[in-house]
């Protein structure tokens, strides 16, 4: 129920946002549209937790804007560089992420940062399978993967 | 000074777009290629995006703008996934030093489905 | 007029990207011909999708006009369906026991 | 008279809302679907009636003045085409209802049919070209719908090709559009008639008047652009034969009249030449195809495109006798054509196929059928005092007097022929015993005792009659109709004002 | 049907022949106003735009036409009834029967041209439906439609001539054309008028080279052969060149041709009846011989040639309707109309026998029978004429010699000779049959003996009718011996000689038509077959089937057709310099152009379906670089959504069988013709460019976007405002789309 | 299509493209935009959600055929069109009510705006009809 | 830019043609797209370019304060194109309904409502008839 409101209020400030009318008005046009917008999808939400705290996010962003720039620069040599000096696999990491939020939050920023891609996760969502463009070490992989980004949004959510 | 700013978002913008483009028709094998393409275009054009966004006078147009970014990079990574997912389990030549593949045994389509359409993989379709 | 003005750098800055951008098209338009799997094709529509996203982002600031930004942003939203599309028609053709070419060509 | 022209429109489109609301109740659909066309009947001839008792009259759209908005006219031509359409409209509903089993009520029969209406009456009421386009492609999708209805093999092969011919003229059309428009920078019809005399580039003009012949001439069936007819009428139910036959040739014809009578009228020599060669070679070739057939409703289908030739013959001669002619024409043509239609589809109830060799015995065993058959049939024949015989003879008279001898041969030889196809099926389906290889079908046999299958084709067949004895009050509306024609600024300024 | 139901119904039909009875009354009631006072003529406006009125002039030779038809119809009435008894649509016959009449008493009392041609093509669409009356026979579908369509050919002729007469002369009354006549024998268009009409009537009145369809036409039942076929629609021919004597004749092409054809009919008719064993043949063959005889006198110029042609018109209708009945009673009572199956019947149908002699002495032309008197005035006609008489005296003897013969076979081979057994159970037939021959055959006698009466009343009138001239007319039993007489008793000589060698002859002609070369009959089905032959060819070059056919035809047709157009009449080819573009236009355009040239060599489903997005996408790009975002946005969006409808269809598709790739010269055909459209689409567009623009509907949208329109997108205003209606049929279409798409796919589901 | 990342991803997309189908449709007066293109972005929203979740949850979601959509928008667009005629105008003439909220901040409503409405419907009610009828075909 | 639009349009138009000749539904539709944005570019520039700013009244305006595009065509164009795209997704279908019933997607195989001829003496080329 919460989450819903939760759902509510940001989309009422993303209509107001793109409407370019940050007021009362605007939000109470905004909450109204996500409202029908929500109501239209309601089927959809199952029971899930969904807000938590805002520093958690803002560290999460930093931390993957970070992530990003970085490791395209090392795409970006190996591209333009003669030769290839990639070294793929396909790696299996145990999830902690729980909820399909969590889940789809590791895995759409696992594929974000350049050199891992999010193939798919198992059936039992306790697996998510990762191409790896430098795999050196396939335990490091994981590692970096659990530790960074995982926990990140662990935090950021829960 | 905004100028400039945004001058230099849309040129690393564009550069990373390029490469973008040049990594899918340089990279040896799909999964590769896909690296470049998810990751540089999105932020290539989350680039420009930003660009616009200090360039833009009034507050509803930079939120604009920045709201592009944001579509841009929800939605990058999901399709990757699914044009990854897709080719990896209908079996694309992986590249040659690919050295480990933890996944092969799991997604098991094309066995199944050489064999029966019915019953032909582990993933059901969506009701 | 509409809220934003060009300086002449921003100009060569955008004219530079939106070459950029196009020289990026044409290469991707080249892996888009020359597959060969159907992933690869779907990868390089992807691709396009986004650059035309870029493109029309950059035009925006070419301009000047704000109301370019709204098509961008559209684009944005949905240009990644299409994608999704594709991509779960290769999935399928993936598990079909028909021959590859015969799925795939125009007869 | 605001409302006058817009009903024809729209109240088409609401009855198709009102009835896909009710698309659950086939019963409710269908007493839904007949007031539709009750009211559209009512409203078209309210127009044909004020339209002859004023002269004509001009709404525009949206209060925005010509050549700005988009003009609805109704002249004597579009009237009389509107009337008629309101009349095919409610006879074809009235059949329908008999005819349309519950499976096609269910897949949407009857809003299409109506939308196909508003689409047709759209057409003939618009006095703006982009508009008549639009119009076209309402015309066009809804046929597209009707044509497949049923979902039959051969009505979808046969939909394939009168798709696929089809949208070449849309693309032609709205090629035509935009050239025409990026030399007058104007949409409006009356306004084109003005501004193209201004055009400098007369090479130009006339090349751009030929693309509109070809869009326009594939939709009414010209020669050698006529494929798509006998390729697919013969494939959907018998209802929707008849309107498509009664209705959508003809609006090809109309835009033809309409263009080149108001817009492209600078080279005439030219233009109403081609469209002279065209429409004998298309009188000759539709005649002579029917020959080849031996199914009822394609040898139908061949003669829609003769005389369509006939039509297009009274544009291209352009003398009032011979627009007059045209207009006499449409107006007989669309009655008899759709009805001959709606009673090969009660031949088709009784014995099962439309095969003529498989047909047999309704003269012995329905002879009001076989009336009903006969006065259609020697009417299309131009056998006297039948309403065919009056537009024959007008066209015939109006060749002679120009010298046009080859035309008036073309006419005449062409009607001969059509006898010969006409006493075709009569020998063959009516006269002939019922054969051995017949296969009637179940409880066909009542088709002739059911009021709403035969009410319709009594009526039409009682139109005819009546235009045929009393042609004086039609030709002096199709007169009325060519005067109008030939004087396009009595269009002009109804429509721009007198500016 | 019961017998007493069939009895009640057959005195209905009975009482139907007070209806010729009453005409017949009345029209004889006229003469004597009509002779005193001149022609009636009542009019009714009809179609006045067009000059058409249902006027009429009921003069001599209507009324002469009137009696006969009314006389005959009374007659044919009565025996129809018995004739048809227990026939299960004696009803229709009795409708179809009645309106013939009075078609044909409209023709021959219209005096309006129209309103003559409605009525002439009514008596061929109700001899089409007489003529059909056993619908069940092929036999008489065959001949029904042949003669519809021969009298229809002629009919139009006749139309085209009556038109080509009004026009010149602009009017429309045959009573007025006589003023005109003068100056339209001298017209251009003299010869065109008069050979139209000529087909009209030849076609009509069965002459050589038209006459095959009448003995076909002997399939209809023999009440319906006695009445059309005889008396009356065939003379609608005769009648229609009694009519326009006093306006096209008198010139020589009148006289030969009509004299020349009439000729030939008459003596090849007679000639081929010899050669027949049929009764209704026979007959029918006698009335080809007849009718041509009356052409070649309507085309003589004499006061006794056209006084010739009315009597004998006259003589013919009596003996000639009397014979077709008593053949039917014949083949009513016996079951058979040929000659040798026949004999010896007089003492068996004594009436039917008596009426027999009677006419067929008349036809004979044996003096104190009516047939003497039109025998002789037809050689004093022909000698009076001064153009060919020979011809004509030769044609008229050679053909009354052939006719006598005929006259004898008919009654010694039906009536005479020894009565054959299988014959012997057979009874004369009812009252109500024979009534008709009998009183016909005693009018024959009656009319013989008082020709002067016949003369003054009937004759005359009909033949001053269109013959003005101060010659008397008069009708004689006897001249003294003349020229006439002599030429009479050589007829019976010959005749005599003919009737004896009529067995030789028989077997000599016997088949005649099927061994001549070429003959009208086979033109006809010639003709026929012709039109299925370019129906056939039409199937095979056009219509075959073929969609690559179709769509190059029609693709073809209108780039020839706009191209000629086009490039011959343009002034200055456009200056072909490419512009000076920035580097990124020109990768954009190249860029789409290599999508399209992707497109279509590719093979490849996928690539050809992600090229098509990146033409669209292209031209986005390119619609908002010029300022149109709107049209960019709804680009996208829809390319979109087409990938997304695509990749779904693609997922039903089953696999796709590559074929063989179609042939290289074919694929040639087509990439010129695709070349050559590329080349004048631009061609036209660049035309247009080059003049300038005029944008004042797009200034005045600019101007009341706003202000007027409440709507800062001109665009959008325009879309949902100033051109609203536009708007309001294209979401009709995509409504109709959407309900039509619907129903096409669940159609399959649903089945 | 059974895919954990693509359906919660989809939960949060389809909401976002309703919310910017439906301000593309009220802005498309005033700035690019407008019913037929609000309703191709709604509609893409479906497909997702379509593809995504199966039709059956999109029909569960929408509680009515969508074939009452395209009923709903062309009584809206006819009505909108009749409004002027039923004060004597012609058809379509626009008929408009300004409303002034606050100090001076005007708002015009016409019937140029309901019309578009019935655009946005009928569009999005064919793209629904035709996409769900394929899927489930 | 209208002089390479127009060549572009020529090429467009030329390819669509040779597409839909190809006897093929699929390519055919293939033309159809191309046909359709050809004549949607053709209106475009027969509208004339002259301008990058789209034809919108900005804040504060009442009408627009310089040179905008022509907005006619651009509106003409959108017509055409939600037309267009009606026509497409019904053809679309229809041609895969065709396909499935018909059992290919090559037009010279479509031959069920026009069997291929085959001339009979009585004129009568189908004697058995074809009303499945
Ligand atoms: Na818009
Ligand atoms: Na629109």
């Amino acid at each position: 129920m919460s989450n819903l409101f939760v759902l509510n209020i940001f989309l009422a400030v993303g209509f107001s946002v793109i409407l370019g009318q940050f007021n009362l008005s605007g939000l109470t046009a905004g909450f109204i549209v996500g409202y029908l917008a929500l109501w239209v999808t309601r089927p959809l939400y199952g029971p899930n937790t969904y807000f938590s705290r805002v520093g958690k996010v803002l560290q999460l962003v930093f931390y993957f804007i970070r992530e990003l720039l970085i490791s395209n620069l090392r795409v970006l040599w190996d591209v333009i560089t003669p030769g290839h000096i990639s070294k793929p696999g396909v790696i299996a990491v145990p999830l902690d992420a729980k909820s399909d939020f969590e889940i789809m939050m590791v895995a759409n920023l696992v594929s974000l940062t350049p050199g891992t891609l999010s193939l798919d996760v198992s059936d039992d969502r306790k697996t998510l399978y990762v191409h790896v463009m430098f795999l050196d070490d396939v335990e490091t992989a994981r590692r970096d993967i659990k530790q960074g980004i995982e926990k990140k949004v662990l935090e950021a959510l829960r | 000074m905004t100028d400039i700013i945004t001058a230099l978002l849309l040129i690393a913008g564009g550069i990373f777009a390029f490469v973008a483009s040049l990594g899918i028709v340089r990279l040896p094998d799909t999964l590769i290629r896909m690296h470049a393409a998810t990751k540089a275009g999105a932020l290539g054009s989350g680039l420009i995006f930003l660009g616009l966004a200090f360039f833009a006078k009034d507050p509803g147009t930079t939120l604009r703008a920045l709201a592009a970014v944001f579509f841009l990079l929800l939605t990058a990574p999901v399709a990757a996934h699914l044009i990854g997912r897709a080719a990896y389990c209908s079996r694309v030549n992986l590249w040659h030093k690919t050295w480990i593949d933890e996944f092969a045994d799991v997604c098991d389509w094309c066995q199944t489905a050489s064999t029966d359409e019915t019953d032909e993989c582990r993933l059901k379709d969506g009701e | 007029m509409t809220g934003m003005e060009n300086s002449l750098l921003l100009k060569t800055a955008t004219q530079i990207t939106l070459v950029l951008l196009m020289m990026g098209l044409c290469l991707a338009f080249i892996r888009l011909v020359i597959g060969p799997d159907p992933a690869d094709r779907i990868v390089a529509l992807d691709l396009i999708s986004v650059l035309i996203v870029a493109i029309l982002g950059a035009l925006t600031v070419y301009s000047g006009e704000k109301a370019f930004l709204d098509v961008a942003i559209a684009y944005a939203l949905i240009a990644f369906l299409g994608t999704v599309a594709l991509a779960r028609f290769r999935e399928r053709l993936a598990r079909r026991p028909d021959k590859e070419e015969e799925r795939n060509y125009i007869p | 008279m605001n409302w006058l022209l817009i009903s024809p429109i729209i109240i088409p489109f609401l009855a198709a809302a009102v009835c896909l609301l009710c698309r659950h109740n086939p019963g409710r659909h269908k007493i839904l679907s007949l007031a539709g066309a009750v009211l559209h009947f009512g409203a078209c001839t309210a127009l044909l009636v004020y339209t002859t008792r004023n002269g004509m009259i001009a709404m525009q759209a949206g209060n925005w003045p010509a050549p700005f908005g988009i003009t609805l006219v109704a002249d004597h031509l579009s009237a009389i085409l509107v009337a008629v359409t309101g009349i095919l409209g409610l006879s074809v509903v009235t059949y329908s209802t008999a005819d349309i089993d519950d499976p096609l009520i269910y897949a949407g029969y009857h809003p299409v049919v109506h939308i196909l209406l508003g689409g047709i009456c759209g057409a003939f009421l618009t006095g703006d070209l982009f508009n008549l386009y639009v119009w076209f492609e309402v015309m066009l999708i809804a046929s597209f719908g009707l044509l497949i209805l049923g979902g039959e093999t051969r009505q979808l092969d046969g939909g394939v090709k009168y798709v696929m011919l089809n949208l070449l003229s849309t693309l032609l059309f709205i090629a035509g559009l935009g050239l025409l428009y990026g030399m007058t920078g104007t949409l409006n019809m009356a306004d084109l008639h003005g501004v193209v005399q201004a055009v400098p580039d007369k090479a130009l003009l006339t090349a751009v008047a030929v693309v509109f012949m070809a869009a326009f001439g594939i939709k009414a069936g010209l020669f050698p652009l006529f494929f798509w007819l006998p390729a697919s009428y013969h494939t959907p139910p018998a209802a929707v034969s008849a309107i498509l036959a009664g209705l959508l040739t003809k609006v090809g014809v109309y835009a033809l009249i309409r263009m080149f009578t108001l817009v492209f009228t600078f080279n005439i020599a030219y233009t109403h030449g081609l469209l002279l060669v065209a429409a004998i070679a298309t009188m000759v070739t539709g005649v002579v195809g029917a020959a080849a057939y031996y199914e009822f409703r394609r040898i139908l289908s061949f003669h829609i495109i003769s005389q369509v030739g006939y039509m297009v013959l009274g544009l291209a001669l352009f003398t009032p006798l011979a627009i007059t002619g045209a207009v006499f024409y449409l107006l007989h043509h669309m009655i008899v054509k759709a009805n001959l239609f709606l009673i090969s589809g009660v031949c088709q109830r009784i014995g099962g196929t439309m095969e003529l060799d498989r047909l047999g015995g309704f003269y012995r065993h329905h002879g009001f059928l076989a009336f009903l058959f006969f006065i259609p049939a020697f009417s299309l024949a131009g056998f006297p005092p039948l309403s065919g015989f009056w537009a024959k003879m007008i066209l015939i008279r109006a060749s002679l007097e120009i010298n046009a001898w080859i035309a008036a041969g073309a006419a005449a030889v062409v009607g001969l022929l059509t006898v010969y196809s006409m006493t075709k099926i009569w020998g063959e389906a009516f006269w002939k015993p019922v054969p051995e290889n017949a296969a009637p079908s179940e409880g066909g046999i009542r088709a002739t005792a059911d009021m709403r299958l035969m009410l319709p084709i009594a009526v039409l067949v009682a139109i005819t009659i009546v235009i045929g004895l009393m042609p004086a009050p039609f030709f002096a509306l199709a007169e009325r109709a060519a005067h109008e024609l030939l004087h396009p600024e009595i269009y002009v300024t109804t429509v721009l004002g007198g500016v | 049907m019961n017998e007493t139901d069939n009895h009640r119904s057959d005195w209905i039909a009975r009482s139907t022949a007070l209806l010729p009875l009453l005409i017949f009354t009345g029209a004889a009631t006229l003469v004597m106003p009509v002779m005193s006072n001149g022609p009636m003529r009542p009019s009714l406006p009809w179609v006045p735009g067009l000059d058409i009125f249902l006027s009429f002039n009921i003069d001599g030779l209507s009324l002469l036409f009137i009696l006969i038809i009314s006389a005959v119809g009374f007659f044919v009435t009565l025996y129809s009834v018995n004739y048809l008894h227990g026939h299960h649509q004696t009803g229709r016959f009795f409708l179809f029967l009645h309106a013939f009449m009075l078609s044909m008493l409209g023709l021959v009392c219209a005096d309006n041209m129209m309103a003559l041609f409605v009525f002439w093509e009514l008596t061929t669409i109700f001899s089409y439906l007489l003529i059909g009356f056993e619908h069940e026979a092929a036999a008489s579908r065959h001949s029904a439609r042949q003669a519809l369509l021969v009298t229809g050919a002629g009919g139009l002729a006749l139309l085209a001539g009556f038109l080509l007469l009004q026009i010149i002369t602009g009017t429309a009354d045959i009573s007025g054309l006589a003023v005109h006549a003068d100056a339209l024998r001298s017209h251009p268009l003299y010869s065109a008028i008069f050979v139209l009409i000529i087909l009209g009537a030849f076609t009509k009145s069965a002459q050589f080279p038209f006459h095959f369809w009448l003995p076909n036409a002997m399939a209809a039942p023999t009440p319906i052969s006695a009445f059309l076929h005889s008396a009356t629609m065939v003379k609608g021919g005769i009648y229609l060149l009694a009519r326009f004597h006093p306006i096209l004749g008198g010139t020589a092409t009148w006289t030969a041709t009509l004299m020349i054809t009439g000729a030939i009919t008459a003596v090849g008719g007679a000639i081929l009846a010899m050669g027949q064993s049929d009764l209704k043949k026979i007959l029918a063959y006698t009335t080809i011989t007849a009718l041509g005889i009356m052409t070649m006198f309507l085309g003589g110029r004499a006061t006794p040639s056209l006084t010739a042609a009315m009597t004998f018109l006259l003589v013919h209708s009596l003996y000639k309707s009397g014979l077709f009945l008593m053949a039917g009673i014949v083949d009513h009572q016996t079951g058979t109309r040929q000659l040798e199956n026949l004999g010896g019947l007089c003492t068996r149908m004594p009436f039917t026998a008596c009426s027999a002699v009677a006419a067929c002495l008349s036809m004979a032309g044996f003096p104190l029978f009516f047939g003497f008197i039109g025998k002789e005035i037809m050689y004093k006609g022909a000698l009076a004429e001064t153009m060919c008489p020979h011809l004509a005296v030769s044609a008229a003897v050679l053909a009354n010699a052939l006719m006598t013969a005929v006259g004898g076979i008919l009654i010694v081979r039906v009536f005479w000779g020894r009565p054959r057994p299988e014959l012997s159970a057979v009874k004369e037939a009812s009252g109500f049959m024979w009534v008709g021959p009998v009183v016909l055959g005693g009018i024959g006698i009656v009319f013989g003996i008082i020709p002067e009466w016949v003369g003054k009343w009937l004759v005359e009138p009909a033949v001053r009718a269109f013959h003005q001239s101060p010659y008397k007319i008069k009708l004689e039993l006897y001249h003294g011996i003349n020229m006439p007489l002599l030429l009479s008793v050589l007829t019976f000589i010959l005749g005599g000689c003919f009737y004896l060698a009529h067995r030789p002859l028989f077997r000599l002609l016997r088949g005649t038509v099927e061994r001549l070369p070429i003959t009208s009959g086979r033109a006809y089905d010639g003709c026929i077959a012709g039109v299925a032959w370019l129906g056939h060819l039409q199937a095979r070059l056009l219509q075959n089937g073929s969609l690559h056919r179709y769509l190059f035809i029609v693709m073809a047709t209108f780039v020839v057709v706009t191209g000629y157009t086009w490039f011959t009449r343009i002034d200055i080819p456009p200056a072909l310099s490419l512009p000076m573009l920035p580097i990124r236009e020109w990768l954009l355009i190249a860029l789409i152009t290599a999508a399209v040239i992707t497109v279509l060599l590719t093979r490849v489903l996928l690539l050809a379906i992600c090229a098509l997005g990146v033409i669209g996408a292209g031209l986005a790009i390119v619609f908002l670089s010029y300022g149109a975002p709107d049209v960019a946005l709804t680009q996208l969006l829809v390319e979109t959504l087409t990938v997304v409808i695509v990749s779904i269809i693609l997922l039903k598709l089953p696999a796709l069988k590559r074929t063989a790739p179609p042939k290289h010269l074919k694929r040639l055909m087509d990439g010129i013709l695709a070349g050559a459209a590329g080349i004048l689409v631009t061609s036209l567009l660049l035309a247009v460019l080059a003049i300038e623009p005029d944008l004042s509907l797009t200034a005045f949208f600019e101007q009341n976007s706003y202000l007027a329109a409440h709507g800062k997108n001109i665009v959008n205003v325009i879309l949902v405002d100033f051109r609203s209606l536009d708007t309001m049929g294209e979401i009709i279409v995509v409504a109709a789309a959407g309900l039509a798409g619907f129903a096409l796919i669940h159609q399959k589901r649903g089945q | 299509m059974q895919s954990l990342i693509l359906r919660s991803s989809t939960r949060l997309l389809v909401s976002l493209i309703l919310v910017f189908s439906i301000y593309l449709l009220i802005r498309g007066h005033q700035s690019p935009g407008g019913g037929f293109s609000g309703a191709l972005v709604a509609g893409t929203a479906f497909a997702l959600y379509a593809i995504a979740e199966g039709t059956a949850s999109v029909r569960r979601a929408l509680r009515f055929d969508p074939r009452n959509l395209i009923v709903i928008g062309m009584l809206l667009a006819l009505v909108s069109g009749l409004t002027g005629s039923i004060a004597g105008q012609p058809f379509l003439t626009g008929v408009w009510w300004t409303f002034t909220i606050g100090h001076d901040y005007e708002i015009a409503l016409g019937t140029p705006l309901f019309f578009d409405i019935g655009v946005y419907l009928i569009v999005l009610g064919t793209i629904l009809t035709l996409i769900l009828a394929l899927e489930e075909s | 830019m209208e002089f390479v639009l127009a060549l572009l349009c020529g090429l467009m138009t030329a390819a669509s043609i040779y597409l839909m000749l190809s006897g093929n539904t699929i390519r055919y539709i293939f033309g159809l797209v191309i046909a359709t944005n050809a004549v949607n570019l053709l209106i475009f520039v027969a509208g004339r370019l002259f301008s990058i700013r789209p034809p919108l009244i900005p804040e504060g305006a009442e009408v627009p304060p310089e040179t905008v595009a022509n907005a006619l065509p651009q509106a003409l164009i959108l017509t055409a194109i939600v037309i267009g795209f009606a026509l497409l997704s019904f053809v679309f279908i229809l041609f895969y309904r065709a396909y499935q019933a018909t059992g290919t997607v090559e037009t010279e195989k479509m031959r069920i409502a026009e069997p291929a001829y085959d001339a009979h003496p009585t004129g009568n080329p189908h004697p058995e008839g074809n009303n499945a």
